[in-house]
């Protein structure tokens, strides 16, 4: 419990928050993208490198700028102002707190809570190349090749798209 | 293969990068303030007013027939005439501009003004750095500024100077020969009508009258 | 003399040792730290005022004029006029705009550009943080200016701006593609993500010719679709449609003035250093000396040397190209770059597999001329485009 | 008077075909633009970046010419005409004068006649120089073309000052003839300047033409077809790049063009690429009707001496005149009452006419091209809004 | 290339049409024929399309007003004055009304001859303005129909955008008229020695008059 971690907690539960509360969609994603930037840097903190770079790549770099993307294609550029809490904020509240309350309960009655930890591994980013590509191989290429499937879905849904248009 | 003509234009390019260095021109760019480009004698920008001898007041050719003032397609000239008259450039008395201003912000160098004027008094300078603080009366030109010396004009556009002061020179020559001949006339017909008739000596007069005056439109 | 050599290549790990010598053992790493970020700022600063003069003075050459030669000898002072006048400029924000995202955006930009440099070595043993994930994290930080450049668009309300930003972020995540895929070779052959190891593998030397990657079939290939693609990612001439001025006015920065304007020109032009340090560090070597017997120049004047020529290809470009259009871009991202940078990491492969000799090198360079020229020619038919023949009427 | 037309230029989206309405976005591409040659204003209605529709807004340099015109004299309109099409200011004034010698009837010397066709391609040199620089500054080659042509430029407008003591507004012909002759040396020194002008198309040839990038954005980009283009009243370069073979020059044989030896080029496809290699290739043609027009030019009057400059006033009646500019076809249509001015003086100004077709060159193009296109049709705004 | 033989072949082809032939009686001697409003569509369309004419590039289109003027002639008339014929001048006053005219100037790129002429007028020029429109015949005529719109104020009938093309939309009068007065409601640039400057001035005496008598009335 250094002061480092618990800057970069409050950012993340700050940014998270403010994600929820905003009234603007796409200050909504920024403050998102606020708390996710906090997130990679608590991986970087605890010597989890590549995890902290992908993180910042793909949640900062390309989800943050796909769910903006999808707010400016459908809405309006005058924004809306809903009201912040919705009428059923309580029950919301309520099965926030009793997941958290399950989350909770699950880890700390799990058997890694009750050992302290081990000493840190160093793990290096070329012991997770040697573990993709040796014993994980077979997942990765599964994960791949799905990827590639949603990939030319994707084209193929687009190009219908541009078809219609004309 | 795709490439051939960007490698081409690069090629060119640094041709010209190093070629600005060595060859003048292509660099053709003028260090305004420091240096000037070579005047052009056909140059033109606004009107101003030619005088003769040194007396900018006294040797004013125009004679306010106001001309260009009806001429000048964008009405920029203002001219008042005066009440008395002055001896002009040929020596005959002539009406002078009381008034004489020139609006540059509303000229259009358009040099209709010189082509119309019969007296060879307005011609195009060409200073061009005009700016001035006060656009509206900075930009109007009163019969002070726009009065400049013959010798002045003959700076700016020699040939065609040349050519003016060669016609006015013949012009004086023949002012000054019907002077003379007016005077010779008289003094024959003074001495002829202390001895003669009076009719021979009234048609001589007329002879010598008949002949053209004035500057002729060029 | 050897050893002064030595002295004068370190110099500046010297000094900093000798000063951090003062300070009491807790506060040290820290302050290192500092006073290197200091110096990284410091020094791209002074390249961005350096290099806006010789663009504009190479552009002006190229174009047969003077450029700015009035302020200072050879009008070298001109960036310090340049900010003076950014300065004192009025900061004219939109009244419909979101003035805290206006805001961030600029800042948000130059932050992640400046970031980017703690992982280049800008000589031998200076470099911010040798991390072993170093390539990744410079590609993660490139992700951020494209946020960056998002919340500048959309944060002025204007309709250039959005199509600006559209534009760049396009462009930018369709050049990350091929900008990443053409940095795995290196990657792959020197089997790490340091870019501290991958210029120390390039730094020894055969004879007098040093092992640069450039110096390979595939390394060459790598470099240039990289060159391409960071052209690309920078939105360098012929790649600059997100701020096409011809077209959208300005892209996403239209509606800034005054010294927020100037400071995403400085963020471009840093993003543009970076992205060109990187490609040196990657295939270039780095700070190592293009020979053997060279190798007593300090190692920092080299890396600059290259930065510095990679600077003015860029200028030269940009004297030359018109620009290119949004599907065309597209297109030459995706159907030339793509195939080009994966067809690369084929031969990368082959390269490392095969033993040493001419034979390796006839057939990875066989490998990256003819998918090209195949590539290109597919393109140009696809196109039909040529030089047509005119007739003339009598 | 204003009938139930819709008088703005507001752009009725819901006329347009496309997926998504919301999609859609307006822009305002002018008045402050930089590409838009001057104050000229586009409405356009993208789909992405894709123009779904457009429409021109004019009116900005609006200052009623001809208005103005019908209270000067004859004479006095001269100097205005300069001011239509500001880059080629002495074809505007051959226009004029020829319209007013046909509604007088008067007869122009030899010489003046050659003085009008040397520097009437000189203008035409320049103002195709201009504009491929100009077009290569729409397409982003930050001005390096541009200059060149500027460069060039230079020495032609150095011509213009040395014999009309104007770079740009010449105000250098007369009815029935020209202003002044030529000082002595210029015609050397125009000889030297049209000797050289080959190397800058070289140059220009090796910087661009087959540069690829330049032919991706330019062919099979904004097509005019060869029907459009004679119904729609398209004239010049841009009617011949889409292979309608019309030349005043040649099919008026006003002045003296007859005299000379010089080809049309035609276009096949009409694109940009065409009108911007057809206006390449009648440079070349130019400086062919110049060197023959330098090296035959004969001694003589350069003004017919019959024609006053003051008190001009023509028989009551009418003439339409027209020539061959580098912008199209220019024509002066006068309608004379006989008084000291014009009853009614109009121009037909290409470029306008030449805008008919923007709209139609433009949709299912980008925004990138919208400007390439309205370059190549090559627009200026004070004669387009008068 | 007979202007009445073409006249004599649209009227052998178009049935109905009548054409007036207007001659020219300046030098440039291009006549022109004045057609009638219901036939100008068919024999627009038969000039453009007749094989032999191919009238298919319209050049120019233009308008010209022609104000209601009125003629005096003096006319000798044979009147019963006091029982006695006498001829008595009076003094006779015609009225010819005012008219706006539209003038088509067409060319045939095909053949390459022209120019023809084409005229057609308004009734009046306050109510009766309507015009066919020849836009669907020559695109050409878009933009410059458009402009006689704006300008002179001749609506055509069958225009596809008829709208104000260089004056803005809100603007009322058609300036190009002989009788239309430059509104004094905007502000002059004062320049000096200029009719501007007097209405500038007393534009702006009228102004302040009417502040102050606005004052006063409250």
């Amino acid at each position: 419990m250094n002061v480092s971690f618990i800057l970069l907690a409050i950012i993340t539960v700050v940014g998270t928050a403010a994600a929820m509360g905003m009234r603007n969609a796409v200050h909504c994603v920024l403050a998102l993208t606020v708390g996710l930037a906090g997130v990679a840097a608590l991986y970087l903190q605890l010597g989890a490198q590549f995890v902290g770079f992908t993180q910042i790549m793909v949640y900062v770099g390309a989800v943050a700028i796909l769910a903006v993307f999808a707010i400016m294609m459908t809405h309006s550029p005058e924004p809306a102002k809903p009201p912040t809490f919705s009428s059923f904020w309580t029950v919301g509240s309520v099965v926030a707190a009793s997941v958290f309350a399950v989350l909770a309960w699950a880890i700390h009655s799990s058997s890694l809570a009750a050992h302290t930890l081990p000493p840190q591994p160093e793990v290096t980013v070329q012991q997770i190349g040697d573990a993709l590509m040796h014993r994980f191989v077979l997942p990765l290429e599964l994960m791949g090749l799905l990827l590639t499937a949603a990939l030319i879905g994707a084209v193929v849904i687009a190009m219908n798209h541009r078809e219609e248009i004309k | 293969m795709v490439g051939k003509g960007i490698i081409k234009g690069m090629v060119e390019t640094a041709r010209n990068f190093l070629g600005s260095y060595v060859s003048k021109q292509r660099l053709t760019t003028i260090q305004y303030p420091e240096e000037r480009a070579p005047q052009i004698e056909a140059a033109r920008n606004f009107p101003f007013l030619v005088f003769d001898g040194t007396d900018a007041e006294q040797g004013l050719r125009c004679v306010a027939c106001q001309i260009c003032e009806k001429e000048c397609p964008p009405k920029c000239i203002f001219i008042e005439k005066s009440k008395d008259k002055k001896p002009d450039a040929t020596g005959k008395m002539q009406f002078y501009p009381a008034t004489f201003n020139i609006d540059i912000s509303v000229c259009m160098s358009c040099q209709i003004c010189v082509e119309v004027c019969p007296f060879d008094s307005i011609k195009m300078d060409v200073v061009y750095d005009l700016s001035n603080n006060d656009r509206f009366a900075g930009l109007l030109l009163h019969k002070q500024q726009l009065a400049k010396s013959n010798e002045y004009y003959n700076t700016i556009h020699p040939t065609e100077a040349a050519a003016v002061d060669a016609h006015f020179a013949e012009e004086r020559a023949k002012a000054a020969a019907r002077v003379k001949a007016a005077a010779e006339a008289k003094l024959a017909a003074e001495a002829k009508a202390a001895t003669d008739a009076k009719a021979k000596s009234e048609t001589t007069l007329a002879d010598t009258q008949a002949q053209p005056v004035g500057g002729g439109t060029r | 003399m050897n050893l002064k050599l030595d002295q004068l290549d370190q110099i500046f790990v010297i000094l900093n040792n000798w000063l951090l010598g003062y300070l009491p053992p807790v506060v040290r790493p820290l302050c290192s730290s500092i006073l290197a970020i200091a110096l990284i700022l410091v020094t791209f600063a002074l390249l961005f005022a350096i290099t806006t003069v010789l663009e504009r003075k190479g552009l002006g050459r190229i174009q047969n004029r003077f450029g700015p030669n009035r302020v200072g000898p050879c009008g070298f002072l001109q960036p310090i006029a340049d900010g003076i006048k950014s300065l004192t400029k009025e900061d004219i924000v939109p009244n419909p705009a979101d003035h805290v995202v206006h805001f961030l955006a600029p800042v948000l930009l130059v932050a992640a550009a400046f970031m980017a440099y703690a992982v280049l070595p800008i000589g031998r043993n200076m470099i911010l943080v040798d991390m072993n994930a170093g390539v990744l994290y410079f590609f993660a930080i490139g992700s951020l200016m494209e946020l960056a450049v998002f919340m500048a668009g959309w944060s002025s309300r204007s309709k250039y701006s959005l199509l600006g930003a559209m534009r760049a972020i396009a462009q930018m995540i369709s050049y990350e593609v091929p900008l990443v895929l053409a940095s795995i070779v290196v990657i792959m052959q020197s089997g790490s993500l340091s870019t501290v190891s991958i210029v120390n593998m390039q730094a020894t030397y055969t004879g007098i010719w040093p092992h640069w990657f450039v110096f390979t079939p595939w390394g060459f290939a790598g470099f240039a679709l990289f060159m391409i693609a960071a052209t690309a990612e920078s939105n360098r001439s012929p790649f600059d449609l997100p701020e096409g001025e011809s077209e959208i006015i300005a892209g996403y920065y239209t509606e800034y003035s005054g010294f927020k304007f100037a400071l995403f020109f400085l963020g471009e032009y840093i993003g543009m250093f970076a992205t060109s340090a990187m490609a040196i560090t990657l295939f270039l070597g780095g700070w190592s000396a293009p020979f053997s017997f060279l190798t007593w120049i300090p190692s920092y004047f080299w890396f600059f040397a290259k930065l510095l020529t990679i600077i003015l290809t860029f200028i030269w470009v940009r004297g030359t190209l018109p620009r290119l259009r949004m599907d065309q871009l597209m297109n030459l991202a995706w159907e030339f770059m793509l195939p080009m940078t994966l067809l690369n990491l084929l031969t990368a492969g082959v390269w490392h597999f095969m033993p040493a000799g001419a034979l390796r090198w006839l057939i990875c360079g066989a490998m990256v001329v003819v998918p090209c020229i195949l590539l290109s020619r597919g393109l140009k038919q696809r196109k039909k485009f040529q030089v047509r023949k005119y007739r003339f009427s009598e | 008077m204003s009938d139930a037309t819709n008088l703005t230029a507001q752009i009725d989206i819901n006329t347009i075909p496309a997926l998504g309405k919301e999609q859609l976005l307006e822009l305002a591409m002018g008045p402050q633009h930089p590409s838009t040659h001057g104050v000229f204003r586009m409405n356009v209605v993208l789909d992405g970046e894709r123009v779904m529709k457009l429409k021109p807004v004019f009116g900005y340099l609006h200052r009623n010419h001809e208005k103005i015109a019908e209270s000067e004299t004859y004479l006095g309109s001269m100097p205005y005409t300069d001011r239509l099409d500001y880059i080629c200011s002495i074809t505007n004034n051959w226009a004029y004068a020829i319209a007013v010698e046909k509604l007088a009837g008067i007869e122009v010397p030899e010489r003046a006649e050659y003085l009008r066709v040397i520097t009437g391609e000189l203008t035409r040199l320049q103002n195709h120089a201009c504009l491929l620089g100009f077009l290569m500054q729409d397409m982003g080659a930050s001005g390096t073309p541009l200059m060149y042509a500027f460069r060039e430029r230079e020495k032609i407008m150095d011509l213009f000052e040395g014999l009309t003591g104007a770079r740009m507004m010449c105000n250098y012909l007369r009815f029935g003839g020209c202003r002044v002759d030529t000082p002595a040396g210029w015609m050397d020194a125009a000889r030297k300047v049209v000797a050289e002008f080959p190397r800058f198309l070289d140059e220009y040839e090796n910087l661009l033409v087959g540069n690829e990038i330049l032919m991706d954005r330019t062919q099979e980009v904004g097509i005019l077809s060869k029907e459009l283009a004679i119904n729609a009243g398209i004239s010049g370069p841009m009617a011949r790049a889409s292979g309608v073979d019309y030349d005043i020059r040649k099919v008026d044989h006003y002045s003296i063009y007859d005299r000379f030896n010089f080809r049309i080029p035609l276009g096949e496809r009409g694109d940009v690429y065409d009108r911007y290699m057809i206006r390449f290739l009648e440079m070349r043609e130019s400086i062919k009707i110049l060197e023959q027009a330098m090296r035959d030019i004969p001694d003589g009057p350069i003004v017919d001496p019959k024609t006053k400059i003051r008190g001009f006033r023509p028989k009551p009646g009418e003439a339409y005149g027209r020539i061959e500019s580098p912008k199209g076809e220019l024509g002066f249509y006068l309608v004379s009452d006989g008084a000291l001015n014009p009853y009614r003086y109009r121009v037909r100004p290409p470029s306008l006419i030449n805008l008919t077709v923007l709209e139609d060159l433009c949709i299912g193009q980008n925004v990138a091209d919208v400007v390439v296109i309205l370059g190549s049709i090559d627009i200026v705004l004070g004669e387009v809004d008068r | 290339m007979n202007l009445e033989n073409i006249k004599s072949e649209i009227e052998a082809n178009v049935p109905g049409c009548q054409l007036e032939f207007v001659l020219n009686p300046s030098p440039s001697a291009q006549h022109s024929l004045r057609l009638d409003h219901a036939h100008a569509v068919a024999v627009a369309t038969y000039l453009r399309d007749a094989a032999d004419l191919r009238f298919d590039f319209c050049s120019n289109v233009t308008g010209i007003d022609w104000p209601a003027k009125e003629l005096t002639e003096k006319v000798k008339v044979k009147k019963l004055v006091d029982g006695e014929e006498k001829e008595v001048e009076e003094v006779r006053k015609t009225t010819i009304p005012g008219t706006l005219e539209v003038v088509y100037h067409l060319f045939s790129v095909e053949k390459k001859h022209g120019p023809i002429t084409l005229r057609m007028s308004t009734k009046d020029r306050e109510t009766e303005v309507h015009m066919p429109s020849l836009t669907p015949v020559w695109r050409s005529a878009e933009f410059q129909e458009r402009e006689i719109f704006d300008l002179f104020g001749v609506v055509f009938d069958g225009h596809p955008d008829l709208r104000r093309l260089l004056m803005w939309p809100d603007f009322i009068d058609h300036p190009m008229r002989r009788d239309y007065v430059a509104p004094d409601d905007f502000e002059y640039e004062p320049t000096a020695h200029d009719a501007v400057l007097q209405r500038a001035n007393q534009h702006q005496s009228e102004a302040i008059a009417k502040l102050a008598s606005e004052a006063e009335g409250k």
